[in-house]
């Protein structure tokens, strides 16, 4: 079976433990280990503060790296210290970028239309993806950034296990909401979900190199689920997501 | 064995013993995870092979201490041989004595403390004497939740105490705790760390291998409140040998609980 | 003589016990002769604190043929098929006759809004079941406000308000007539007699919070208040008659 | 340059640190040494005890007083306990108050409309400017929320601190009724960045003496890389023009 990575992180943290795979080599042995093809990587100097620096750092590092994509960090365009729609549109165009990355409470702002409205009009326009981390819009957060953008396909990662009653009313109430199966990790969890939710909206991720890319394949491999939704959640969803981008 | 071969050809994980340390079953109060009765769990246990598993009553330990080991009693008399049990102890009740649940095989195995659930209680605190000096009569493997590193140190100080009994460090080995487990392991001889964890990156088994020695490691997965299958695949994939992944896998765990 | 209608007791063993406190059946029933509470509405620990499933359950068990308890069950919207669904919760209330239900959102980590309990309250809405929740544990005086105008139709009681509450409370009051407050613990000076003054005693809810609220203050509060015998009726018992009384199940 | 300060607490603090000046006589020689030539004022009592009293106060420590303009700090009126709204503008009118200051987290209130919508209709009614510290707001989208429930009431947010930039941005971009206080708005150009994007008329000087720094206040305008009458418009002119439409 054939894996895609949906999200996993490029470039030296600040702090790290000691043998964590961190180095893009280290990243690309452990992909090889567990038969994942490809994936969309986003660089930690975006994702911690320069966004834009930290973005074109990416291009120049995977451009030797076929296996690897651009996810581009994001935010609103406050004193024109980020690209404004246009020129977003254009500059992911040139780069071959297709998905982008939010944080809104890492990057302090708030996520509400008022400060969003451009950026998540352009997501929504191009139909390009849209990630973050379940911590930056926990509980009705979710709810919200859901409900406020209907025409932005969402992808939350890094989820871990205690959010299955927050997720289940905001499935029910908004068609945009993919979940990364990076941790996953309730007992059945994905039964569980392609049980009541349906495959097509599970998006297998790996979160590397905080994540375990080991934990995250074998969740996939191991679930009582059919062949063809494994191969769904492994490829073929964000293969579908990444095929509607207009840009 | 190739262990790789295992996670791609999604096979159970036969021919190696697989015991796992560290499960629960029961409601979780707090929010919704998995099924989580004893039979659904053995059934995922089949699915992957695993040959055994000790566990606690959550909802006992946050809740009723009584109800919660004759909830664990009940399931390991209707799953003999897989499913093994903690018996919990309750600082608040005075009437608390884990001595009937080991008067004769019920199937528990060992004692779990989870203080921090119980009121914030200190795990070495003085109320949980009894089942300490009853764990260290019958060489009973203690199994604690420490994820803190003041929680780790205060289960080395029980391990310096009672030197009979063993201590397994439940999450400790790969949280920011991690290097206060690796000093109590080796310091102590009665100390080991399991694998329980919800989210730690790959290497991280492999760095605590390399710092207090395989046969100090157990294999846990938290199961049934986690799938254990993430954690079974991080070490079937891990960078180990065959004989350390045996050894984490179930062989040590041998060596310190009565199976 | 003055009888009383505790709203607000949690029947069942817990984790955390101190010596001295009513720990037992017993001694809840021993404090409830002795402040003459003639009833209490009641839910049980497990339900509330470890495992809600089977705490609900032992609630009927440890209440079958008691007249003296109101049974009251907490409530879990259901995804992922973890519980009972809303149409099944409410079949069981009504085969054992329980006449209310508590939410717990921050115990049991859910959201209030419409699209997670929607169901859930469109329900109590049909059946006049009136709503239980604690303020301070469970969401704060604030976001009590969102709720009652979230279910306009839902009588929702508020227990544990403390003593802190009343200029954020005043404007709720006057907003949203389906907010009912319970007496436990308001013992703001003069707090049950401006509030009578202000908002009128039909607004006021007696509770104790056994077993970890004192029976002997509540019943006190509400016995010395300087307010007419009618309003001190109202408050003990008459407001939460009116309220169970209208439960269509 | 004549600079009007927009926050200045009178009267006896409850915690004070060794040097802080404390008595009028201290904040005045303050004033003078930085060149300010008046200061809207507040009691301290009516931030941190009974605030009528500390209204009350205010009046006495300010009798015959040309230097401080009368700030008072208002409640919601519930169960009785503060004024009446027709009370409270009388009040002002009669001892020629002409600003309010609130303090939500402090005091313990919603800001919602349920809540306050009649007292904020007066204010906007009588173009009475509410003044609020940052951190009384529960966060940026609360703040968002108040300017876009009251759009006729003009209020000044002062120690917003340096690191909500993004966060004020599209505030400031949709809410033309938000104007920052510049007394600790430390933020590297951030005085000539707010000047460029959204113009001088959103800044009012202020300081918050006594436990804030009027030196470093004053620095911030004067070294601003600002023309002449951005600053003027900030050290008093913004103030001056919203003091002046008051009417009571």
């Amino acid at each position: 079976m054939r894996f895609f990575d949906a999200s996993c992180r490029l470039g030296r943290p600040a702090a790290f433990g000691e043998g964590m795979p961190w180095q893009t080599d280290e990243i690309l042995e452990i992909m090889a280990r567990c038969h994942i093809d490809g994936a969309l990587a986003y660089h930690i100097v975006a994702r911690e503060g320069e966004t834009q620096d930290g973005n074109e750092l990416l291009l120049r590092e995977i451009a030797q790296i076929p296996q690897l994509q651009p996810q581009w960090c994001a935010l609103p365009a406050t004193y024109d210290e980020f690209l404004h729609a246009d020129a977003l549109r254009d500059a992911m165009k040139e780069n071959g970028v297709r998905t982008l990355r939010i944080a809104p409470k890492s990057f302090a702002h708030s996520a509400r239309p008022y400060a969003m409205k451009e950026l998540m009009g352009f997501a929504a326009e191009c139909r390009v993806p849209v990630f973050f981390d379940y911590g930056e819009a926990p509980c009705d957060e979710l709810y919200e950034i859901c409900h406020d953008y209907p025409d932005v396909s969402f992808v939350i990662t890094n989820t871990a296990y205690a959010l299955n009653r927050w997720l289940g009313p905001v499935l029910d109430a908004c068609g945009n909401l993919y979940l990364g199966t990076g941790n996953y990790v309730p007992h059945r969890g994905l039964e569980t979900f392609c049980k009541y939710y349906a495959a097509d909206r599970l998006v297998f991720n790996t979160n590397l190199p905080t994540g375990s890319a080991t934990a995250a394949v074998s969740l996939v491999c191991f679930a009582d689920i059919s062949k063809e939704e494994k191969e769904l959640i492994a490829h073929g969803n964000i293969e579908r997501l990444l095929g509607e981008v207009r840009l | 064995m190739d262990f790789r071969e295992l996670v791609y050809g999604q096979k159970p994980f036969e021919g190696v013993f697989v015991f796992d340390v560290h499960g629960h079953i029961g409601f979780e109060q707090g929010s919704q995870l998995g099924p989580n009765d004893g039979e659904s769990m053995v059934h995922t246990m089949d699915r992957m092979g695993v040959d055994g598993i000790c566990v606690s009553f959550s909802p006992g330990i946050r809740g009723a201490w009584k109800r919660g080991n004759d909830q664990t009693k009940d399931t390991c008399k209707r799953l003999p041989g897989r499913v093994f049990g903690y018996a919990v102890p309750n600082p608040f009740h005075a009437e608390c004595d884990l001595t009937p649940y080991f008067e004769e095989d019920l199937g528990f195995r060992g004692v779990k403390i989870h203080g921090n659930i119980q009121g914030e209680t200190p795990e070495n605190d003085p109320r949980y004497a009894h089942a300490f000096e009853l764990a260290n009569r019958l060489k009973l493997p203690v199994l604690f939740h420490a994820w803190m590193p003041y929680e780790v140190d205060r289960a080395a100080d029980v391990a310096s105490r009672y030197p009979d009994l063993n201590v397994i460090i439940g999450h400790g080995g790969l949280t920011f705790a991690r290097d206060r487990a690796v000093a109590a392991c080796k310091r102590y001889d009665n100390v080991f760390c399991d694998t329980a964890i919800s989210s730690a990156p790959d290497g991280s088994i492999e760095w605590l291998v390399d710092k207090v020695g395989v046969e100090k490691v157990l294999y846990g997965s938290d199961m049934s409140f986690f799938d254990c299958i993430h954690t079974l695949g991080k070490l079937a994939l891990a960078k180990l040998s065959d004989t350390d992944k045996e050894k984490i896998l179930g062989l040590n765990a041998k060596k310190i609980f009565d199976l | 003589m003055l009888r009383f209608i505790d709203a607000r007791c949690m029947l069942g063993e817990r984790c955390i016990i101190r010596e001295g406190d009513p720990n037992t059946k017993e001694a809840i029933l021993e404090l409830m002769d002795r402040c003459h509470i003639e009833k209490a509405i009641v839910y049980h620990a497990m339900a509330r604190e470890s495992e809600l499933p089977a705490g609900n359950m032992a609630l009927i068990g440890e209440t079958a043929g008691d007249d003296r308890f109101i049974r009251q069950w907490c409530a879990l919207p259901s995804y992922f098929g973890e519980y009972m669904s809303a149409e099944d919760f409410f079949d069981a209330m009504k085969q054992h006759h329980v006449t209310s239900m508590r939410l717990l959102p921050k115990t049991c980590g859910y959201s209030l809004r419409p699209h997670s309990i929607g169901k859930l309250m469109d329900l109590a809405a049909q059946c006049h079941m009136p709503v239980f929740i604690d303020l301070g544990t469970e969401l704060t005086t604030d976001e009590s406000y969102d709720l009652c105008k979230m279910y306009p139709e839902v009588d929702l009681v508020f227990g544990n308000s403390g003593y802190r509450e009343n200029r954020r409370l005043g404007p709720i009051l006057e907003q949203c007539p389906n907010f009912y407050l319970g007496t436990g613990n308001y013992v703001a000076h003069c707090g049950i007699k401006l509030f009578c003054e202000y908002y009128g005693a039909e607004r006021l809810i007696f509770d104790t919070g056994l077993p970890t609220g004192s029976a002997t203050a509540a019943v006190s509060l509400i016995g010395y208040a300087e307010i007419s015998d009618e309003e001190k009726a109202l408050i003990a018992h008459g407001n939460i008659e009116r309220l169970l009384g209208e439960v269509r199940l | 340059m004549r600079f009007i300060d927009a926050r200045c607490q009178l009267g006896r603090r409850c915690v004070i640190r060794e040097n802080e000046p404390v008595t009028k006589a201290e904040i005045l020689e303050l004033m003078d040494r930085c060149r300010i030539e008046r200061a809207v004022a507040y009691h301290a009592i009516a931030k941190e005890g009974d605030v009528k009293a500390g209204n009350m106060e205010l009046l006495k420590d300010t009798e015959g007083d040309s230097r401080f303009l009368r700030q008072w700090v208002a409640l919601p009126h519930t169960f009785g306990e503060f004024m009446s709204v027709e009370e409270l503008l009388k009040g002002m009118k009669e001892n020629s108050v002409s600003s309010i200051r609130m303090f939500p987290k402090t005091h313990g209130y919603s800001l919602k409309p349920y809540a306050l919508g009649k007292f904020m209709d007066a204010m906007a009614e009588h173009k009475i400017p509410v003044f609020m510290t940052y951190n009384e707001l529960a966060s940026e989208d609360a703040l968002y929320a108040m300017l876009t429930d009251y759009p006729k009431v003009n209020f000044i947010i002062s120690d917003v601190s340096y690191r909500e930039e993004r966060k004020l941005f599209p505030i400031l971009e949709h809410c033309p009724n938000f104007h920052i206080g510049t007394g600790n708005y430390v933020v590297h150009g951030g005085v000539k960045t707010m000047c460029e994007y959204f113009g001088a008329e959103r800044m009012i000087f202020d300081t918050g003496l006594p436990t804030g720094s009027a030196a470093a206040a004053v620095s911030l305008i004067c070294f601003a890389e600002i023309s002449e009458e951005e600053k003027t418009l900030i050290a008093s002119g913004n103030l001056e023009r919203m003091l002046s439409e008051v009417e009571l």
